[in-house]
């Protein structure tokens, strides 16, 4: 394979192909993917390092977040650490992708960003990345500044744009909930695909690199961000109906 | 109803379940509940009977044994048609109203069947009416106490029509009239509605007075299975299970075997213990003038 | 299916390997995991991805177990592997008809497959004998002393204790909607997936409430307390030490073949 | 201990409380905890037990009334003073058990109090014990039985080391032998220990039986106080706060106004039921060979 820009109309269509191969092999493989995660041991030790130095501030910036709000309130914690575990939990659900015929695992980062705000969502990805990486033998130590930096700080922030920009725009809460969490879960993957492309990948070939994981995770996770959006949307919904006051940005959200 | 006998509702044959981590629930658990009977299940705190429910209603797959339901074994069933002869309510109210209203949770199972829309609205009627609920119909579900949230939870499972009702705990954390009128509506369901009930408790004094059978589960075995009377009879297993008598029944037993009163048999309920403990006190002692008008409160 | 790894069960088993001071079990993996990352050949990471297994087999966890845990980072490994051998220039060793389609494999595509992939079964390896040996409080515990941030540490420990609780709430909460036909289709499962998780975000968030009356009134003003645990101490910072050695040792020794 | 009288450790005056969405909990409830008694609210659900509690150790705040510990208003104490002297277990024991393992959860509160750590393992050492309980000192939380985490979040706040203890529904969700066992445990902390004991519960056989007073509530009012002997005398009372006669009293109530037998005074434990129970039955009647050597099971 040549860099992208000498490809031949015959190579092109090769590539293809080996793309479609490793999408077969990828939703074949009977535990979920690890299209969402960074396994452990897949990045140089040169780009894992880079990547916790990216993560590290936004991070640093949850943790201050929950510094300025435990001051003020004291039940910000425990409020953090409760929701931390529920967002964990729901990321551990199993749902079934229609199109692959699999069970895949939603990032839950969308809702975690509606309900917490974007820098306490860095921070409790990082705790949960943790945790999964120990517990679950899902993503890494080493990767984990990639993890988080892909999933809490990526998937947050967009999450928590998408939604606020849906709600400013005059979409409904649920559409823009929706959005939230689709958008998310995409945005999660996309940073994944990047940050491995980006590592395994040698110099001028990491674009074709970064479009085979891309293709390869796509059979997953285009349908899984949306089921990701619904479920996102069903439980925002759900919340503000049961309890509109508890979903007060203010209370939880990060806007400080 | 009751007459009708014999027919297994219900029913386990050597059923084992170890989870994940290695707590062995359940060891070779025979388990019948007939057709049209109430059946209780007795234990101390984490001997297996929430597992053994679960394990009815297929929410656990048993490693081994086999979970029939009227005769079929319900790993053949789909789970339409299961769900459709078997309701479920659980302990935790609060697990299990999902609804924003009282209404739509109570129509969340019959929707779910594909009924018309008439027939459900129906059915949620019905099924309010039949836990005392219908008052609160339009209300919102957080707003609920938690006796109230127990028989709507209850009436989210009858409105489905299921012939059979497995309740886990259905009395816990009630308070004396709670625990008294839920026993009466499981009990009015049984008898009335011809429902095959089986519950599981460890509460003593009340509920599994009305059970037809009583199986009394011990670390995860069925350890022994009787009337009432014959349960509670042996004293040696209901220590060994951590249980222990009707406090009525404790009164006379030790009154029989501290002090020497012959009474006959071991009355369970307050009523029957009247009649005994009577047989044993003169005619002449008793003083007609404290007799008040009895009212309804006899048990 | 992914829940029931969730586990610590087997750091409460005894075993020689869970007394050791968590302090050094966390530097000494850390440190290992650095060396796997950096072999260049796959040999150091083999030998971790063994060191591994005979550490799981001899903390007595289930082989069950085990291999549930592996599946999903060997599938990853295996995937990288076939990426990189038919997809990286090179001299072609062999070639595959695939879907009618030749699919070259190359030589220098084979051997960075092969240590990628073998970097991450070596680290995986060692992260989890690791958790398998190390109770969650004691890292905790470590972490604190070490100068990890304590705001992140008490949200990680209120997660790692909660989560457990939460996930039975969930799995009930399913069981309820299951039994009332909630899953009977596509499209009712996903409306009951998504109030299932709504309703599991409000429950902990009204849990939050309580578990925090129940702290303000055992004296907590904001931060949780913890016990440092005592220096290291000489044959604490001897044993890290001397792991790291010979760890460094073996790797230079397995670099060099 | 007992005897030092009628210094008052806890003691609300007048204080009314409104939920936000307006649910009137309290209203106008005086409240009174002699200092080393044993005092329980006893209540029909939702009749704002929780909610009087809470307002004692200062998680809500009544908008009119006053709460005084030991005399002193609370409003005006640091919660570190107020906490050192005041303990209080809720009734879910999950949601009070927030480290990770029981050694540590028990130290929670020592710590917090700056404590020096070989004090702190001290008193952890010394509660776990006291709730029988030092064998899971290194266990994870969430590793345990509902009745071992009830002990052990008992033993959170012994550790404290608290004059006062202030319980919700203690034995709620507990079997038989769990429910005896916390009984007594609290019985002994009172008795041994000195310590003045509050709790709210709608269980009505065993624990109110052991308190010096009882505060009875009904939709948010005090609506009664005193004795066991007392508040069960007053049935109408009773019947319209939602209880009920425990069942022992309930059927020597009965034989007393049904059938005439002259029962002296209302027996509310099974001893003293045995004892107005054989004063009506002829020393003739009893056969000595019925007679058991007496275990230990006497309640
Ligand atoms: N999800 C689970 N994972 C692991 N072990 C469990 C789980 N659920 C229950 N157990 C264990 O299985 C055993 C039986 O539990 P089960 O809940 O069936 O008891 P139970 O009789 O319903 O108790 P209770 O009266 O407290 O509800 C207990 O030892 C319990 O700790
Ligand atoms: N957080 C709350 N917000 C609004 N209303 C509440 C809240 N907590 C309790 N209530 C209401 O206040 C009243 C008193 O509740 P409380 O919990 O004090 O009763 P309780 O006697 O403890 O009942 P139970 O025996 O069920 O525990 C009830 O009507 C209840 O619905
Ligand atoms: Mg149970
Ligand atoms: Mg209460």
């Amino acid at each position: 394979m040549g860099t992208a820009i000498t490809m031949t109309e015959m190579k092109r269509k090769r590539f293809w192909m080996k793309v479609a191969l490793f999408a077969a092999l990828l939703a074949a493989w009977p535990t979920d993917a690890a299209a969402m995660h960074i396994t452990e041991g897949i990045l140089p030790a040169s780009w894992a390092g880079i990547w916790f130095v990216v993560a590290a501030p936004f991070v640093f910036l949850g943790l201050r977040n929950l510094r300025i709000r435990s001051a003020r309130s004291i039940h910000v914690k425990p409020l953090i650490g409760l929701t931390g575990a529920a967002v964990f939990v729901i990321s551990c659900m199993p749902i079934p992708v229609p199109v692959v015929g699999a069970t895949a695992h939603p990032c839950g980062v969308g809702l975690a960003a509606i309900l917490m705000g974007p820098t306490i969502t860095a921070l409790i990805a990082s705790v949960a990345l943790t945790l999964q990486a120990l517990f679950l033998a899902h993503g890494g130590l080493s990767t984990l500044g990639a993890n988080t930096m892909s999933m809490g700080v990526i998937g947050g922030f967009t999450g928590y744009a998408v939604f606020h920009m849906g709600k400013r725009l005059g979409a409904g809460t649920w559409a823009s909930a929706f959005a939230a969490g689709l958008i998310a879960d995409w945005a999660t993957y996309s940073g994944t695909a990047l940050f491995m492309s980006l590592a395994l990948a040698r110099d001028g070939e990491w674009f074709s690199m970064f479009l085979a994981i891309m293709a390869a995770f796509a059979p997953t996770q285009i349908p899984l961000g949306v089921l990701e959006g619904f479920i996102t949307a069903g439980a925002y919904r759900f919340i503000m109906r049961r309890r509109p006051e508890v979903a007060d940005v203010d209370r939880l959200g990060v806007v400080a | 109803m009751t007459q009708q006998n014999s027919r297994a509702a219900l029913e386990t044959r050597g059923i084992s379940f170890t989870y994940q981590e290695g707590t062995k629930a359940l060891l070779d658990v025979d388990f019948i509940a007939q057709d049209g009977k109430f059946t209780a299940l007795l234990a101390s705190n984490g001997s297996g009977k929430t597992t053994l429910l679960k394990a009815l209603v297929g929410l656990i797959k048993p490693q081994t044994g086999q979970v029939l339901v009227e005769g079929g074994d319900i790993r053949s069933m789909s789970s339409a048609r299961l769900y459709g002869k078997v309701g479920m309510v659980f302990q935790n109210p609060d697990d299990q109203l999902f609804a924003p209203t009282v209404a739509e949770d109570v129509a969340f199972g019959p929707r779910n069947m594909d009924l018309p829309e008439a027939e459900v609205k129906a059915r949620v009627e019905e099924a309010l009416f039949k836990v005392c609920a219908g008052h609160l119909a339009g209300k919102a579900v957080h707003h609920l106490s938690y006796g109230e949230k127990k028989r709507v939870a209850l009436a989210g499972t009858l409105a489905m029509g299921p012939k059979i009702l497995i309740l886990d705990e259905p009395t816990a954390g009630l308070d004396p009239m709670g625990e008294e009128g839920m026993t009466r509506l499981l009990s009015d369901l049984n008898r009335e509605s011809g429902v095959t009930v089986v519950l599981a408790t460890h509460s003593i004094d009340l509920l599994p007075l009305f059970a037809d059978r009583i199986f009394v589960l011990k670390n995860g075995r069925a350890i022994m299975n009787g009337t009432a009377e014959e349960i509670f009879r042996d004293q040696e297993m209901l220590k060994s299970a951590g249980l222990r008598l009707p406090y009525v029944s404790a009164l006379l037993h030790q009154l029989k075997h501290y002090d020497g009163v012959p009474i006959n048999g071991l009355p369970l309920t307050i009523g029957e213990a009247r009649k005994r403990m009577l047989e044993h006190i003169p005619e002449s002692a008793l003083v007609k003038s404290l007799i008040k008008e009895p009212d309804d409160e006899r048990t | 299916m992914l829940f029931e790894l969730f586990s610590d069960i087997f750091t409460i088993r005894q075993s020689r390997l869970a007394f050791i001071d968590a302090r050094v079990k966390v530097i000494v993996a850390l440190g290992a995991v650095i060396l796997t990352l950096a072999a260049s050949s796959p040999l150091f990471p083999a030998l971790m991805l063994t060191v591994g297994f005979i550490g799981a087999y001899m903390a007595s966890v289930p082989a069950r177990h085990v291999v549930l845990r592996f599946a999903a980072p060997a599938g990853t490994a295996l995937l990288i592997l076939l990426l990189k051998t038919f997809m990286t220039p090179g001299e072609v060793i062999g070639i595959f008809k695939f879907a009618g389609l030749g699919m070259a494999a190359t030589e220098e595509g084979l051997r960075q497959g092969a240590l990628i992939s073998a970097r991450v079964m070596g680290a995986v390896a060692v992260l989890q004998l690791f958790s398998f040996v190390t109770p969650a409080h004691h890292l905790f515990r470590s972490l604190r002393w070490m100068g990890a941030p304590k705001g992140w540490v008490e949200v990680a420990m209120l997660v790692y204790r909660f989560t457990f609780d939460i996930f039975e709430k969930a799995a009930e909460i399913g069981s309820a909607q299951r039994t009332r036909l909630g899953y009977s289709s596509a499209g009712r499962s996903l409306a009951s997936a998504g109030t299932l998780a709504g309703a599991v975000a409000l429950g902990a968030m009204e849990k939050a409430e309580r578990v925090e009356e129940a702290m303000l009134v055992r004296g907590y003003s904001g931060e949780i307390p913890y016990d440092p645990p005592p220096p290291l101490g000489a044959a604490g910072i001897m044993k890290t030490a001397g792991s790291l050695v010979a760890l460094g040792a073996l790797f230079i020794i397995l670099e060099a073949i």
